[in-house]
């Protein structure tokens, strides 16, 4: 019997191990997800300092950067509370310089944060937890998220950077771009100014610190945060911001953008003057006369590009757009058939390649997504096709050039350099900007579609204003009306796939009737032709009316 | 059913009467209902939920739980336990009264009733596991008829007849085990074409496997759990064969079931672990996946285990219980609450009162022919006009009421 | 029962047959579903939301009129499904990432492989050698088992009707366009932009690639239904994966038949096993018995043997006794007789 | 198996099918090899 005990006591154990384990997961199951969109801050610094020294015991430290900077400022304490300072700098990291050892580190976190929370627990100010709840800091599940956007200066920002008065010139007395251009002296460890070599941080300072080499984060921190604090000591009003909210948060970000328009606004001529560094303001894109000369008796015959280097300028924030790695000539590391320190992308794909921003053609079609291009060019294939039409947009016959009695590619290519820039603005001056359409009066005014006849009455299509909304998408946009100079390019966003010409052939030519079998070829009938055809161009152009889905707006019910 | 209710009604109005005449009057009213304004007027079936109470209840737990039928005879006829013998027929008659409930819910519960039938007259869907279990329980539920039929003629006093059917007892116990396999394996066989929409811990290549072998655990305990009723009800009928020998059956089918409920155990886990499915227990589901496999499979079996150590009939008797509950809270994990696990709450499937309700009538309706049988036939307590079982020697072998007969040796007949 | 079983049969096995194709062992082969069928390829970058294939389906197929009129765009924000009133129902979706509303159509997908034909007992459903499903009124007997199988949850049941209940399912528009009333489905006739296309399903697949290539970023690179539950015919493109277009990415390319073929399988086992296995343990239980019986039997012989042998010892000696008194008892008589005699004769001499 | 299968439902159809029929005769055959197996057994218990 004593047995039997046992083991009725074992089968109980077994049915109340099955409830609990019933309830418990239970319980665990219903864990909420955290919602981060709730409590974004720019401010989140992860601390996790000793994961590069050993494997994590806790979950990292969410840390408030501003928050603290805030209650210290409360408190009459400063940076130095924290950042030690080192050659007249503040240190990035927390009460401590280079190679520490871990345990000093965890000392040091650990000591100074509570004792400065205990502290202020005492004083009876509001602070952080105090010494014993780990987790409350070592949180696996904070409750705010990193939403931390890109800092940086744009065109505006960095010209306004370049006022005297704001910051003040260096020795030469100039200007004031050696206070934060410069470049490295590898032997005497030390950086100097280069006049004239001014290029952008990122081409030395990389995402990662490299061979000494501070990363883009901690030259950027050292070098803006710093002098911002100083100029604040300094009491100069208008000094930068150096909380992390007042780079990193997009309320701070749109109150620089309104700050610089107006700064723009106030310009003698609406326009940031352009940056000095004696770049060109046009450029004729040839082949560097080199590679003729290393394949003689092969000529190369690529006709010739007028750059308009001057206006491009206006078009982006920054010079890397297009000079993504150094302010270098294309060619220069982009050769003919490709080098190493252009990652054997040739000088071709350089130009045109679709998949990068930083070429002619990769920037030109992204261009094409605006508003006001979308409508027609999301649906045109954007695959460069042989044919003159498109290449000889940029591509200038050399026979045609300016030069007197014309010339070859090579000769062109041969030209001294202040030749060619004189030949570029020559050929950019010689351009016409006028988008050609043919004469409106020869166009119908409206279009009567009775594909739904059967259903509905034929819908009017207002065809002239259709053309006309087109046309003023267009204007004032260089680009746009440069491309859009031939008679007929216009219409091709509807009449595609035919060669131009003032009265292309009807839709149903090509767009069977009725919704036949899918066959072959992926080319919609008529009806859903017509549909997309004007659903997508709205949508793409954002155009709210009228519904994709309400009929009656284009087709009025026929009458019974 | 409207005779048998008014007969009913008839009889005097004791407590047992009048529920089952409120049962009967509530059942022929959905009946009717069921019949005129279709299954959603009754029922709570859905798109979604296309199979409800009636078939995780009425079929599914009916069939295990008339598998007594199968495991009892295969006992007593094939494996030669003969001291169970006096088990048999009451066995019998209460799966053929359960796959007879069985049928008349299908009647309930399939769109088009009377083209039941069609799979095996007009055109047979080979491919379908349904296909199967039809097949099956058709023709185990003829066998069953015929292995029932002794009971009725000896009854009716017939006698050739009788014997003739007496002599192809083996072959019939053997068939009836060959179906039960078939068709208790196949229920579960089921649910193989629905990957997608049975929760992976009830999900299994094993599923007929898990199936069969629960049944004969079923079988099993509801012979005893069943006997046990009877006991209480009708002691009357019973010689004393079988009361002598009620107490070694109960204790034998419980050592059975137990080292049945262990294998059971055993393959579930093992089912668990093939498809590497340990993760879904640290989820609601998981837990209640360990609340039957623990609660009601691992708990019997040891439960059982205990009652045959100590010879302890209360203990065997109430472990039957659990037992049975075990394999009606599988069935119904199975089909109900593990089924459509990826619906919204909202698209869930809940038994509205009705469908209950039929479920309760068809088993009153079970319970009575049962009674009915019992009563006139010798189901409990063996016809010394064919005694056939070789009574223990020197023990007196005369059921209360046939003094009067004379006793005589039956010859020997096939399987005894 | 078998005769006429066995004709219904050949005549649903003989579809290849009447395709004329040459005779081939149909061994353990790969089995790729008709190489003619059709399809439809549904493209959700393309669709509006507009319900005209709702429309146009009901129209086809003589459906009762929806509870509300198809030009109400308002029953787009809850999600519907399809019933026994409705074959086909375009759902609303609402992603966070995607630039606007994004819309599914759901019907039958018209498995290459149905799990409904695999599941019905009566054979009710039918693949047709044009890509249908088709389903058989005159001999369905309502067990809604299509619809437990049914990994799309597509088959539906009319459970209003008290003893004709139907299942209602999309049917490809295969009558009407058999019956030459159609060219294409009811739904694909009516969609003003084309985000539905029928035609043969090798060809929908290669449209499908084609709009990969031609699109680039457009496209998820996924064919919903190119491979789910072993292909459909039914074929569907998205910009957003189809998990949130509420559509199972766990159903696994495993076609439906050979879910349950394996346990099927099993049956004939079971059938030839039992009988040996049974009877044989018959056999062995019987003859234990057997034995037993013996045993005893020759033990009662031996026991009544002895005692036998014991009674007659017993019998001899008494009789050698009985004979000896007898003797002894003989002689005791005659003596005395002798000794009568002598005494009268010395009496008469003196 | 005139027939070439173009699905596995088919093919299984007509397989299954004739898997039952089978079974059928397995049975039937069964019996009566048991019988004519056990015919001549002295133990007469075994008809």
């Amino acid at each position: 019997m004593a047995k039997g005990r046992r083991l009725l006591g074992w089968a109980g154990i077994l049915l109340f191990s099955g409830a609990a384990s019933f309830y418990g997961i239970q319980a665990q199951g219903e864990k909420e997800p955290l919602k981060a969109a709730e409590t974004e801050r720019p401010d989140l610094i992860k601390i996790d300092t000793l994961a590069a020294y050993q494997k994590l015991e806790l979950p990292p430290v969410t840390f408030s950067h501003d928050k603290h900077t805030k209650a210290l400022r409360q408190d009459k304490q400063d940076c130095t509370t924290c950042h030690l300072v080192e050659n007249g700098k503040l240190s990035l990291d927390y009460m401590h310089r280079k190679n520490t050892r871990a345990a000093a580190l965890k000392e040091i976190y650990h000591a100074n944060c509570i004792r400065c929370h205990m502290e202020m627990a005492a004083a009876g100010k509001k602070t952080g937890p105090p010494d014993g709840l780990c987790r409350d800091c070592h949180n696996a599940q904070p409750q705010i998220a990193a939403a931390r956007l890109d800092a940086g200066l744009n065109q505006v920002s960095h010209f306004r950077h370049t006022d005297p008065k704001l910051v003040p010139a260096d020795q030469n007395g100039k200007d004031n771009c050696s206070r934060c251009h410069h470049e490295y002296d590898a032997k005497a460890k030390k950086t100097f100014y280069a006049q004239g070599k001014e290029g952008t941080c990122r081409y030395c300072h990389l995402a990662k610190e490299k061979e000494g080499v501070k990363s883009l984060e901690q030259a950027a921190h050292l070098q803006c945060v710093q002098c911002h604090l100083d100029l604040d000591k300094r009491g100069v009003k208008d000094h930068g911001p150096y909380d992390c909210a007042g780079c990193h948060g997009a309320a701070a970000q749109a109150r620089v953008a309104r700050k610089n328009r107006e700064w723009v606004a106030a310009l003698p001529n609406k326009e940031v003057p352009r940056l000095k560094r004696g770049q060109p303001d046009a450029v004729l894109i040839t082949h560097d006369p080199k590679w003729e000369e290393d394949r003689p008796g092969k000529p190369l015959l690529m006709d010739p590009v007028a750059f308009d280097h001057q206006a491009h300028e206006k078009y982006n924030d920054n010079c890397r757009v297009c000079h993504h790695a150094s302010m270098e000539a294309c060619e220069k590391c982009h050769t003919l058939i490709g080098a190493k320190d252009g990652e054997f992308i040739n000088f071709a794909q350089a130009m045109h390649s679709l998949s990068s921003r930083a070429s002619c053609l990769g920037c030109h079609s992204g261009q094409q997504a605006a508003a006001n291009c979308a409508g027609c060019h999301k649906y045109i294939s954007k695959s460069c096709r042989p044919e003159d039409a498109s290449c000889r947009q940029c591509h200038l016959l050399s026979a045609e050039t300016a030069i007197p009695g014309g010339a070859t590619p090579s000769q062109i290519c041969a030209l001294k350099p202040p030749q060619k820039t004189a030949l570029a603005e020559a050929l950019l001056q010689a351009r016409n900007l006028n988008p050609g359409t043919y004469a409106l009066e020869d166009l119908p005014e409206t279009v009567k579609i009775k594909a739904l006849a059967n259903r509905f009455q034929p819908s009017e299509f207002s065809h002239r204003k259709h053309l006309a909304a087109l046309l003023k998408g267009i204007k004032g946009n260089t680009l746009a009306e440069y491309f859009h100079r031939d008679p007929g390019a216009i219409c091709q966003g509807c009449h595609h796939y035919s060669p131009p010409a003032k009265e292309p052939p009807r839709c149903s030519n090509c767009h069977s009737g009725e919704n036949l079998l899918a066959r072959e070829s992926n080319r919609p009938a008529l009806l859903a032709a017509l549909h997309r055809q004007c659903m997508n161009c709205h949508a793409d152009m954002r155009l709210e009316k009228p519904a994709a889905t309400a009929c009656s707006e284009c087709h009025q019910e026929k009458k019974k | 059913m409207a005779t048998e209710n008014s007969a009913v009604k008839k009889s005097l109005y004791t407590p047992f009467n009048v529920v089952v005449g409120v049962i009967f009057l509530v059942g022929v009213v959905i009946t009717f209902l069921r019949f005129t304004k279709g299954l959603g007027a009754v029922t709570n079936l859905s798109d979604n939920n296309p199979w409800g109470m009636w078939i995780s209840f009425d079929l599914l737990c009916g069939v295990a739980l008339a598998a007594g039928g199968y495991t009892t005879s295969a006992a007593c006829y094939v494996f030669g336990l003969k001291r169970y013998h006096s088990a048999v027929r009451p066995a019998i008659l209460t799966a053929f009264l359960g796959y007879s409930m069985v049928v008349v819910a299908l009647l309930y519960d399939v769109g088009r009733p009377w083209r039941l039938p069609y799979p095996f007259l007009v055109q047979a869907g080979t491919t379908s596991v349904l296909f199967e279990v039809g097949l099956c329980v058709m023709l185990y539920l003829t066998t069953l008829f015929v292995e029932w039929l002794p009971a009725c003629f000896e009854w009716l006093g017939f006698q050739k007849p009788r014997d003739l059917i007496i002599r192809i007892t083996l072959a019939l116990t053997i068939l009836g085990v060959i179906l039960s396999t078939m068709h208790q394996s196949s229920l579960g066989a089921l649910y193989l074409i629905v990957p997608s929409k049975l929760h992976p811990l009830w999900y299994s290549m094993y599923l007929p496997v898990f199936f069969f072998v629960s049944s004969i655990a079923a079988g099993l305990s509801m012979v005893i759990f069943e006997g046990t009723l009877s006991h209480h009800y009708l002691h009357g009928r019973m010689d004393a064969t079988y009361l002598r020998e009620h107490d070694d059956v109960v204790l034998g089918f419980a050592k059975g079931a137990a080292m049945v409920l262990a294998l059971y155990f055993m393959i579930k886990v093992v089912g668990i672990a093939i498809d590497n499915k340990w993760n879904y227990l640290l989820t609601g589901y998981g837990a209640w996946f360990l609340v039957e496999l623990l609660g009601f499979v691992g708990l019997p079996a040891f439960l059982y285990a205990i009652a045959v150590r100590e010879q302890n009939l209360k203990l065997a008797k109430w472990t039957a219980v659990l037992t049975v509950l075990g394999i009606i809270l599988n069935r119904f994990n199975t089909s109900l609450v593990a089924f459509n696990w990826q619906l919204p709450p909202a698209d869930r499937y809940f038994p509205s009162w009705m469908e209950i309700a039929i479920s309760v009538y068809l088993v009153t309706l079970g319970l009575l022919v049962f009674r009915f049988i019992a009563i006139r036939m010798p189901i409990f307590y063996e016809d010394p006009r064919y005694r056939q079982h070789v009574p223990h020697e020197g023990e007196e072998e005369e059921g209360p009421e046939f003094t009067e007969h004379k006793l005589h040796r039956h010859p020997q007949t096939f399987g005894h | 029962m078998l005769r006429r079983t066995f004709l219904g049969l050949l005549g649903a096995a003989g579809v290849g047959a009447a395709l004329g194709k040459p005779a081939r062992a149909a061994g353990n082969q790969h089995f790729t579903g008709y190489p003619e069928s059709f399809g439809v390829l549904f493209d959700a970058t393309r669709c509006i939301g507009c319900r005209s294939c709702e429309a146009g389906c009901n129209k086809v197929n003589e459906l009762p009129p929806p509870p509300e009129p198809f030009d109400d765009l308002s029953v787009l924000k809850v999600k519907r499904r399809t019933h026994s009133w409705t074959y086909t129902v375009v759902n609303r979706y609402d992603i966070p990432g995607a630039p606007g509303p994004v819309f599914k159509k759901w019907q039958c997908n018209h498995c290459l492989e149905p799990a409904c034909a695999s599941s019905c007992f009566v054979r009710a459903f039918t693949k047709t050698s044009q890509g249908a499903v088709t389903w058989d009124g005159t001999v369905c007997v309502g067990c809604r088992y299509c619809m437990i199988a049914c990994p799309f949850e597509i088959p539906t049941f009319e459970f209003n009707e008290p003893l004709t209940p139907r299942i209602m399912k999309c049917t490809l528009c295969y009558p009407l366009i058999t019956s030459g009333k159609l060219t294409v489905p009811g739904c694909v006739g009516a969609c003003p932009v084309e985000a539905l296309v029928y035609g043969k399903r090798r060809d929908l697949l290669r449209i499908a690639h084609e709009r990969f290539h031609d699109f680039p970023g457009r496209y998820l690179n996924h064919i919903y239904g190119e491979h789910e539950m072993g292909g459909t015919n039914w074929l569907y493109l998205a910009g957003v994966p189809f998990r949130a277009l509420g559509m199972r990415e766990d159903l696994g390319v495993v076609p439906a038949p050979e879910l349950t073929s394996g346990a099927l399988a099993g049956v004939p086992l079971v059938a030839a096993a039992w009988p040996v296995l049974l009877t044989g343990i018959y056999a062995i239980s019987k003859r234990k018995d057997k034995i037993a019986r013996q045993e005893t039997a020759q033990a009662v012989a031996r026991a009544v043997a002895q005692t036998q042998a014991e009674a007659e010892g017993k019998l001899k000696k008494a009789m050698t006794k009985a004979e000896a008194e007898k003797k002894a008892a003989i002689e005791r008589e005659v003596k005395k007789a002798l000794e009568e005699a002598a005494k009268p004769q010395s009496r008469e001499g003196e | 198996m005139e027939n070439q299968f173009y699905t596995l439902h088919d093919f299984l159809v007509y397989t299954k099918f004739a898997a039952y029929i089978l079974m059928g005769l397995t049975l039937l055959g069964f019996l009566g090899f048991w019988l004519f197996l056990t015919g001549r057994d002295e133990d007469k218990e075994i008809h």
